[in-house]
Parts: structure tokens; C-alpha cells; sequence
């Protein structure tokens, strides 16, 4: 595959990238969408301490779940943790700490943080104590709202059906969920894709993410894990 | 009464009354997950996930299952003629941009004035509120499903939510088991009552007050 | 063609939906992508004292400049009105009011109105003193930013390629431009299209609108303006 | 020197320079326009457009526009290949988050400092600023192409605006007819001078005070 934006590169070479301590964005909803390979190599180098963020914790055995309930997080940024009881425990234990933020404020905060916006006014939440806890307030045409900050990464990882050598993107089906907004929203992106196509071969009507925001694009090697309905 | 499975039964087929033609619907895990089974054949509803379909079809067959086609709570779905995918921001945009018509969700606690306590077990689990906040604050109409009850027999209907809220004064409708609750200016009404159930035994096992409707329907099944 | 949902109507029943003294918000980026038959209606139909939202405002005799140019409009929200002289001319004499807003924050604050958040920081047009001045701030993090509010109108009007029954849209190159978020940010949104298929014939991948934001769909009776480049 | 239009022609040409592999780059209209016909064959470049191009070809020939792909002044343009359409929220995303790598815009004054004031001729003419606010502030390199003095032989460049700024210290380098001056730490220095041209007709026709690098460049077309 011609390869003249050098975005396309190795499972290895990426690992580059990721180091303990650092903050890292994922795609997926459930364990759905979420890179297999790439949060395998996560897993493999021992990297741990990581402040994770994306919309839930997976389950324990699937998606990012693999790394969360292995302890490698120090913290997460979720909507919920609820099909990974493992996330739980280690919550009630103290070892790691949880930021729970509305799903779709959640969502919002990662495009916020990608498209170059520190935040945005919601009502939402503004009646629920635990939400809008220790929260700015804003008041605009004498309504009160909570001030929802921007979130950004050091590395944001996605996966894709489709890539080009650009970085253009498409995805497939439920799996686009929360990954067109992560590939916006860190300092490097990584795309975990099915396959990469020759450039001018997806339809430029049909790509949903702009290979602007891609870095590096490396070959899925497919889920490994169970689903929990098999 | 029946069993346990045909509470849940009569509970999603009252719940399926809720829908109508061209509705944009979001349904919760659990008993409401169970509604689609009571819809007419040729209903229009287009049901809405999270996690970006519009146009959510049923299960599929067994082996049938596609990983990358899963709702919100990471089940195999399908997709019906006519729906998309978008990413999480635009589904959540729908959400609170009022166009979901009806969401129908399970909860831990309602209060008699409409408070939706339903994401924590105080001491117990705290497993996040998911797309719960904004569903109950900004859908059109909230339905709740849930058991009258909870396990040791207590009351989830409630005077004051004694769980932390998920958001105020957001629920329509309550439907249990036993009966089915309006809340109409913070108040509570009971409306109907499902066939075999006695109004006593429903004072008895709320634990606050409710307003009866005098003409309130007897739910044939 | 079924019409199962009631959205396929006339030009002369979407009328019905639009008055003088409205607020209008319309798709389109120097005319291209702006609803010519919608236009048209609008114009027959005598209609006047508008509050015009969308990026520009066309050039005198293309897109919504139709309108502005024949003196239709009191005010226009816009990033600029440097294509249509007779615009300018009508701001000079004090007929028609201008709030400029730079073209990224326009686009974002139609967003906002239409994902139902009322506001945004941001720092661009912070140290310009027209775009900032009366503009609430906010501090967020020690820094400041302007605080930018949502855009909704009474009726959106966008063009798109192909419809199907529910409403579900694709558009057609850089005709996409505005549309996608001016269709989510009114009461009544009405799509001007080119060809209305049968529901299922769209590939759920590549639908841009969902049909829940799409009230009514008219067919398009095509530009009937010269364009500037003619 | 020669006509109005080889100074065009030298500008742009001089601007093309600024143009690396791999970059994406938003062009404002006017001379700016011209400066992919200087690119070298083989060059990876994607042109950003605000209206939702990213990837933007060249004006295609005649007979063969297409009237729904438009650049952002509403006139024909073509898509190159790996190109894509979306929304104008993510084309300007995209500057404020400052993946537009170069913008090359056109200026009415810029002052020594690299304040930019292109969007109002005081009781004159308000156009409005279009785009260039979010380019001028996010833009990772601002560069102005514009004629060294108006058409009434006044030095565009200045101490002070006395135009409404756009933004303010955003510009890098500017490139007139005549030379070419950069930007550093608030301070304007003359690097470049154009063939033909003498440093003391720079100096006469410039009005503010600038630097004069010792080894300034001269460029021979």
C-alpha cells in the first residue's frame, strides 16, 4: 500500500506512544468499537496509571474493560461502569477513582475538547446533586447552568472499517458510536482499522472522519475476546 | 396472580399502550426492552439508541448476530428500513433537543411528585447514570417500569426518594405490577389497576399517599 | 411515493408555515445549498420583516440574497455580507440591522440551538473589540473567554440531493456546507430536495440528517439564478 | 518593475514557498487563490475549505463546473483525490483546533507587531469577517499577501492599525510586491527583497519602523 503520508505503520511502532501515567481516550460503547488490538498491546507492555476516558468502562473481559479491571487505570471518566462489576470493586476499594459525567455531556465534552472549545452550558444535571457538585455556574437570560469543561487526551485510540492512506475514515455500523468524536480530541490519534484502501477509493461523501485528524493507522488483528451474549 | 414472568409480560404490554404511530421511542434495559413484542404489526415507531442508531430494530436470530450492529447496553440488535447511524453527540442531541417522544426506563425509586431516583444504591453500587439524566430531564414523556416493590418488600414509590436522584419532578407514569400511577401537577393518581389486584393491597404496599381516580380502568390482562 | 410519515408536501402547503415577522434560519454558503424553491415561495408570497440566521447572505439575485436584496429582511445574523453590495448598501442607510459573527461561531452557535445546549466559551474574537464588546465572559481555568449563545428560528429551510419518506437526508458535495446543522435548529425544519426515494433505498451509513429533525419535504425545482461565475 | 499582474504572479509564487509537503492549508481569495499554481507536481497538499472541502482542487475547466461544489466564495472548484465533504462546524473545528497548518490571506493593514485589520474600511465598507478571525487566532502560521500600499500610495503596513483589528499578533510573515517581511517576538524585520527592488524605496514607502536582516534574501523572480 502506497504509504507517502507515513501514517500507516505497525502495532510495535505505535506502542511508541503509550507510556504509564498518561491520558488516554478510547472509541466504543461497551466494548462495541473499541480497538481490540491496540488496547492488547496496551495490555502486553505493562503500561499502567492510565486516566482513562470514553464512555464506559466495557466489560471485564472486553474492550477497555480488559485494562480496567487488569488495574491498570488510575482513573476514568465515564458515564458508567455498570457491566464491569470488576470497575466497581476496585471503585469501592479506593483504587480507582471514578468521574461519572452524563452520557451525552460526556460525548460533548470529547467534541468540545476536539473541535477547540473549553466548554459549553447545559442544564442537564443542574438537579441532580451529584452532578453538579463542586460545578461552575453560568447564568444566561436569568437561567442558571452548569459549566461542562472540554476533555482532551494525550493519545486517542478508534476503530474503523475503513481507512485510507490519509487517515479518511468510515466505520461500520454501531461501532461509529463515540469514535468520530475521540479521533478529534487528543494531541495523537490512532486508527485500529479492518483495512486500509488505496486513496481515492472511499467516496467523499461517505467519510465521517477527515484523515486531518488521524496520525497513524495500523491493522486490526479483530476481537479476541467473547462477547457477553456468545 | 401469576409468576414473576408474567408481571413482567403485562407490565411491557401496558407500556407498549404508551406508543403511538411515528413516535421517536428510547427504551431502557430490562422490562422495557420488552415492549417492541406488544406493538402492532404496522406500527410506525422508530426506536433511538445511544449509542447512534435511529431506526433500532428486534433481536436478531441466533447466529445471525453481527458485534458491530449492538445497542446501548451492547446487545446484538438490527437496524429497521428507514434508520441510520450518527455518532453518540447527535443521538444525545435528539435527546435533549426534545425530539425522543417517550422513554420508557426501569428506576430504583419514584417519588409522588415525579422525582427518578434510579443510578445509585447508596453503600451498595454506584454503577453511573449512563444516558438516564438526560432522557428523564428532556424526552417529551418519561414512563417508568419497575417492580412495586423491591426485594426485602419495600415500597418503591416513595414520598421523598431517600436514593440520591437521578433528576426532579421528570416522571409521567408509573407502571408496577400492580397498578398504574399518573403524577399530574406533583401529585399522584392512581389511574388503573390490573385485573385481580385489590386497591387495599396497593395502599398497603406504597409507602406514601396517592390520590385514587374514580373512574380509574381495571387492566383486563 | 409512500408517504406514510405525512412529510412530503407542496410548496404551497409548506408555505403555510412561514410569516412576516419570523425568524428564518436557512442553509447555505454563498448561495450554494440555499432551497431556491423555498426562496421563491418565500419572495411570492410578499413576505417581510424577517430575522434572517444562516452564513452569509448570498450575492444580490442568488440564494437567500434574493430576499435580502428586495428588502425582505430587518435583521440578518451572518459572518458576511460581502457578496451582496445591495446588503451593505441597506446596512449603510440604516434599513436592515447586522450581527456579524465569525463564521465558526455562527455555524456552532446553529449547532448548539440545535442540540439543545444554550451556550459555548470560546476564545476566538476575544481580543476583537466589535465581535466581543457586550458579549458576557466567563473565567474558566484562569482564563477568559467569550461566552457564546445558541441560535434557533421558528422555521429552517435546506436544500439536500435525496430525501426518503421519513426525512432522512444526504446532500450533495460542498452543497452540505450549513444544511446539517441549520436542519436541527428550529421548531420547523422543511428540506428542499432534488429526488424523494422510497424509505430503505438510503444507505444507513451514509444518511448526514436524520429524519427526526425533518418536519416536511418539498421537491426542488431546481437553481433558476445565473450564478456568479456564469 | 513590471505590471500589477507580474507582481501578482511574484507573490504568489514567493507565498507557494511557504508550502511544505503533507500540509493543510486554507487560501483566502484574491492573490492568495493563485498560489497552487506554483506547487511543484508531486507535492502533497490539501487545501481546507470553510464551507465543508477538505482536499479542494482546482477551478475545473470550462463547461464542466458544478454548482453544488463550490469553494468558499461560491465559485467552482474541484475535489483532489483522498478528499471529503463535511459540515462547516468541522471545517472550522478543525482551525480552532489548530490542524489548518498554514493560511495564506490577503489584509488591508498590518501592523509592525503583526496585528491584522482585514474586515472593516471605517465608514466605508463592513463586510464582515467571514472565516478570518478563527484562522488569524488558530491558523499554527499566519501569512499576508497584500500590495505594499494602497491605492492611494499609503503604506499598508503600519504601527499602529487604524482599521479594526481582526486579531491581534497573529501574522508571521508578509509578503508585498516588494518584499518580504517576518514577524518575530513583536518586531518586523525585512528578510527578502524582490529583484529590482532598492531597500531605500522600501524604507520610503513603509510606514513604521522595521529591521533589516544582514543577510536578507534576494529573490530573483
Amino acid at each position: 500500500m502506497e504509504n507517502s503520508f507515513g501514517k500507516i505503520t505497525t502495532l510495535e511502532k505505535a506502542m511508541e506512544f503509550f507510556y504509564s501515567g498518561m491520558t488516554l481516550m478510547f472509541g466504543g460503547f461497551g466494548g462495541v468499537g473499541t480497538p481490540p488490538t491496540l488496547v492488547d498491546g496496551i495490555l502486553k507492555k505493562g503500561i499502567n496509571n492510565l486516566t482513562l476516558i470514553g464512555n464506559d468502562t466495557g466489560f471485564p473481559n472486553i474492550g477497555i474493560g480488559k485494562l480496567v479491571s487488569r488495574n491498570r487505570a488510575a482513573k476514568v471518566i465515564v458515564s458508567h461502569i455498570g457491566s464491569n462489576p470488576v470497575a466497581g470493586e476496585l471503585m469501592n476499594e479506593g483504587q480507582i477513582e471514578v468521574e461519572f459525567s452524563p452520557q451525552g455531556i460526556l460525548v460533548e465534552r470529547i467534541r468540545a475538547g476536539g473541535i477547540g472549545l473549553p466548554g459549553f452550558l447545559t442544564d442537564i444535571g443542574l438537579d441532580n446533586e451529584v452532578i453538579s457538585k463542586n460545578k461552575p455556574q453560568f447564568q444566561l437570560d436569568g437561567k442558571n447552568y452548569l459549566v461542562e469543561k472540554a476533555l482532551t487526551a494525550d493519545v486517542s485510540i478508534v476503530y474503523a472499517k475503513k481507512a485510507d492512506p490519509y487517515g479518511n475514515l468510515i466505520y461500520d455500523k454501531s461501532a461509529r458510536n463515540t469514535n468520530p468524536l475521540v479521533a478529534m480530541a487528543s494531541k495523537i490519534t490512532i486508527a485500529e482499522v479492518e483495512e486500509i484502501v488505496p486513496i481515492g477509493s472511499l467516496n467523499p461523501e461517505e467519510i465521517v472522519t477527515q484523515g486531518v485528524y488521524i496520525d497513524y493507522l495500523i491493522p486490526s488483528k479483530g476481537v479476541n475476546w467473547t462477547w457477553a451474549w456468545e | 396472580m401469576g409468576m414473576g414472568v408474567d408481571f413482567r409480560y403485562r407490565m411491557a404490554k401496558r407500556a407498549s399502550e404508551e406508543i403511538k404511530n411515528g413516535m421517536l421511542v428510547n427504551l431502557g434495559i430490562g422490562i422495557p426492552s420488552l415492549v417492541p413484542n406488544h406493538l402492532p404489526e404496522n406500527m410506525h415507531v422508530i426506536f433511538h439508541s445511544e449509542n447512534g442508531i435511529i431506526g433500532m430494530g428486534p433481536s436478531p436470530v441466533k447466529g445471525e448476530e453481527d458485534s458491530n450492529l449492538c445497542n446501548a447496553g451492547g446487545f446484538p440488535v438490527t437496524i429497521q428500513s428507514g434508520g441510520s447511524y450518527c455518532d453518540s453527540s447527535i443521538a444525545f442531541g435528539m435527546i435533549r433537543k426534545g425530539k425522543v417522544d417517550l422513554t420508557i426506563l426501569g428506576s430504583l425509586q419514584v417519588s409522588s411528585k415525579g422525582d427518578l431516583a434510579n443510578w445509585i444504591v447508596p453503600g451498595k453500587k454506584v454503577p453511573g447514570m449512563g444516558g438516564a439524566v438526560e432522557l428523564a430531564q428532556k424526552a417529551k414523556r418519561v414512563v417508568v417500569v419497575m417492580n412495586h416493590c423491591d426485594k426485602s418488600g419495600i415500597s418503591k414509590i416513595v414520598k421523598e426518594c431517600s436514593y440520591p436522584l437521578t433528576s426532579s419532578k421528570c416522571v409521567n407514569l408509573i407502571i408496577t405490577e400492580m397498578a398504574v400511577f399518573k403524577i399530574h401537577v406533583e401529585e399522584l393518581w392512581l389511574t388503573e389497576l390490573f385485573k385481580g389486584i385489590e386497591l387495599s393491597d396497593v395502599i398497603e404496599r406504597t409507602n406514601c399517599e396517592f390520590r385514587v381516580n374514580e373512574y380509574y380502568r381495571s387492566i383486563p390482562y
